[in-house]
């Protein structure tokens, strides 16, 4: 019965990881912020010098903090996103045309990633009634109110921080930090999460596991947060 | 049915063979639930339950039974080391979401295009569609396990299901108590024909045309 | 400072949360069949005598086991679920036309919980399309795709079992008994929990904690759950 | 908007007034931000994050910050017993659901209907939305922190706002640095006036009408 109990390992490195984020793909992230974005991958995306990205998520970061380095760094053609104040640089491509930039209610935003991750074509939202927030999209009428249609979001790749993962891809996050994350980690065809700490299947409480490994396809060791100094 | 015990464990024990290590996968209740006993213990099987629970384990031995823990059908299950529990909006999204490597269901009625009826009993009441069309509509593999005719000796395979359907081009294989079938592109193809019965028998019983692949089992 | 952190107690008793839940009213329930369904509270509910319910929730339990009881004792008359196939019972009221049926797939109404809860008004889902199930329900084209419109679902009065609550309400649950209870705490005006346990705020994990306080408005002590013997 | 720290802590101090135990609180990046400080410390409330904290508590001692845990603001907070933590979804679903019962924000102009317009600010990039929309629409009592006037010195409460708008008819009380504004069903009530300004003054910079409660304060 042991050898029934064990399960494949999904650990891997990070250069075979970086190896499903290409040139042009549809990139969701994790992360509020900055804090939760997944630095590792982060980082060996810069390095690997992928670009053209559609980057979907949370916000534009911080311009030398999390998913902002990326945008910094004029990779992302196109940003679905609740906010870039955070980040001039996301600002400055805004406007010279160099990179498309949807904007999404912060609460919108996660409930079209869950639909994605869930199945669902999407859901009907009253928020934004009347604002720029309605352009393109279809409204209907129901029991006398108005509701926007908010389409499901669906990512090639989706990138993940947790704090513990075991190899099967369970995942525990950290405080805050767990934000958008769980959310990101259903909407990926690929999903590849940086833990902070892989144990093995059974040593998470299963009363608290947060992502259940059937989403996760990779996991890859954190080198290590980069965000405290988003906040000194 | 009415089908005895040991060709119940021949269908369960065929299905089995149909697992492969790493699979995700949903069982329905009846018989469907017999296929872990036929399953090779160093097979890595995640079973997920639609009430909320992946990676059930062998049933519990009597008396050792958790009144908070049972499959979707209410019976009695264990875990195994790296399960997770979720409400049932997660377990449903796993599912919607393309989660699920195979379902394997109980079937009233198949078509040769696949087609499924599997929750209204003709001349019962209407019971309701639980999870099974969700399953049957999303599960990226749906195996039937039925009988290979009804009560009063009538085919369940048809050209078209008489039944209300459960979902539309759904089924990927058949297996009954007479024969082992492939929904096709091309229609119905017979792989496996079941003793005591021959080729003829299942013929016979069946309402659709059965191909034979080349080089198949008759 | 320590004042401040002391949280007003929602425990109370169950003639008093019995008070809230009166004829005629929409009562939500968590529990899949029978296994979670808040035994202490139902049983009250059947003692008082409250009829005429619209009840939601996943199915009709058994005759004798959790929700079915109340279906048994004709105190329903809408019953809006998945199956009731558990319970002749309401099978037979339901032929009779004593209590009108509504069926819903299983995900597709935990969502449709979830939405309402969540403030949504609806989900957009290709489940059922050209069966009974899309009866009365308007059709959104999207991307090429047909997808039906699933209206979120709310309660007068929301009734969840779960295995510890803090008296603020936060409620952490007990294996598969977890199932629909979660979905249906968020969706009630009024949500009563009958707790096996309760403790005082900051005895259970913040990370673990499925359900938060915010949902709960009442506590009741459990007097033990009654469903054990629905496999036996 | 240039206003001294004094000024700022006293527009705090006032909101700080309408919290009453047992609610549940959002505030907004800036001056909102400053009001647990004027908290009276027996009054139990619960401090809601958009990015998934409930029962955020004082902020942490220098050196004494966790770097997984800050407010949405991106400031490290730190949590009181009976907290919890949770994804963004459900902090959203939340104040959508209606169980958050007060926000407290910052803004760009007010109109006299209570239209809050917030996030689109002239003359600059647009930033986004944010999770703005969804507060100023869904909180059960919205109150508005912001300087009385604006950089050139122009009234920012309006008869129409001239920015995008937030949300309509969401705001119910505006506190500035020279006065506390309610917006009514009869339009604006002007409930106190912040020293060392007089009514008359008040008047000047506010670009619609406003009203005096008999009884009230002028």
């Amino acid at each position: 019965m042991e050898a029934k109990m064990e399960m494949q390992s999904k650990v891997t490195t990070l250069e075979n990881a970086l190896s499903f984020i290409n040139d042009g793909c549809v990139l969701m992230f994790g992360g509020f912020g900055g804090v939760g974005n997944p630095p590792t991958l982060i980082k060996g995306i810069l390095q690997k010098g992928t670009k053209s990205l559609t980057l979907i998520g949370n916000d534009a970061g911080f311009p030398e903090i999390g998913i902002g380095k990326i945008v910094s760094a004029e990779r992302v053609s196109k940003l679905i996103t609740t906010h870039i104040g955070s980040n001039p640089i996301a600002g400055k491509l805004m406007v010279e045309g160099k990179m498309e930039v949807e904007f999404c209610p912060q609460g919108i935003l996660a409930e079209r990633i869950r639909a994605g991750g869930a199945g669902l074509g999407g859901v009907l939202s009253d928020i934004g009634i009347g604002s720029m927030i309605e352009v393109g999209k279809q409204k209907v009428e129901m029991g006398g109110k108005t509701y926007l249609i908010e389409p499901a979001l669906y990512a090639d790749v989706a990138i993940v921080h947790a704090k513990k993962a075991d190899y099967f891809g369970n995942l525990i996050y950290d405080k805050s930090a767990r934000n958008t994350n769980p959310l990101v980690a259903t909407a990926g065809k690929i999903t590849i999460v940086e833990a902070e700490e892989i144990v093995a299947p059974g040593m998470l409480d299963p009363e608290s596991i947060i992502t259940p490994g059937i989403y996760v396809d990779m996991i890859v060791e954190s080198e290590g947060v980069d965000w405290k100094w988003a906040w000194e | 049915m009415g089908m005895g015990i040991e060709v119940r464990n021949r269908m369960a024990s065929r299905a089995a063979k149909e697992i492969k290590a790493g699979m995700v996968v949903n069982l329905g209740i009846g018989i469907p639930s017999l296929v872990p006993n036929f399953l090779a213990p160093e097979t890595e099987v995640l079973f997920h339950a639609e009430n909320g629970v992946l990676g059930m384990g062998p049933s519990p031995s009597n008396g050792e039974e958790d009144a908070m823990l049972c499959n979707a059908g209410g019976f009695p299950v264990t875990v195994i080391p790296g399960a997770s529990y979720f409400d049932s909006a997660t377990a449903f999204a796993m599912i919607r979401g393309g989660y699920l490597d195979m379902t394997i269901l109980g079937g009233l009625e198949v078509s040769e295009k696949g087609d499924l009826a599997n929750w209204v009993i003709p001349g019962k009441r209407i019971p309701g569609i639980g999870g099974g069309m969700e399953l049957a509509e999303k599960a990226k593999k749906v195996i039937v396990l039925m009988s290979h005719v009804n009560k009063h000796g009538e085919p369940k395979i048809l050209q078209e299901c008489t039944l209300p359907l459960t979902a539309r081009g759904c089924v990927d294989l058949i297996i009954t108590d007479m024969a082992v079938i492939e929904v096709s592109e091309k229609g119905l193809l017979l792989k496996e024909v079941m003793e005591p019965f021959t080729e003829k028998d299942v013929r016979e019983m069946t309402g659709a045309k059965l191909l034979v692949r080349e080089g198949g089992k008759k």
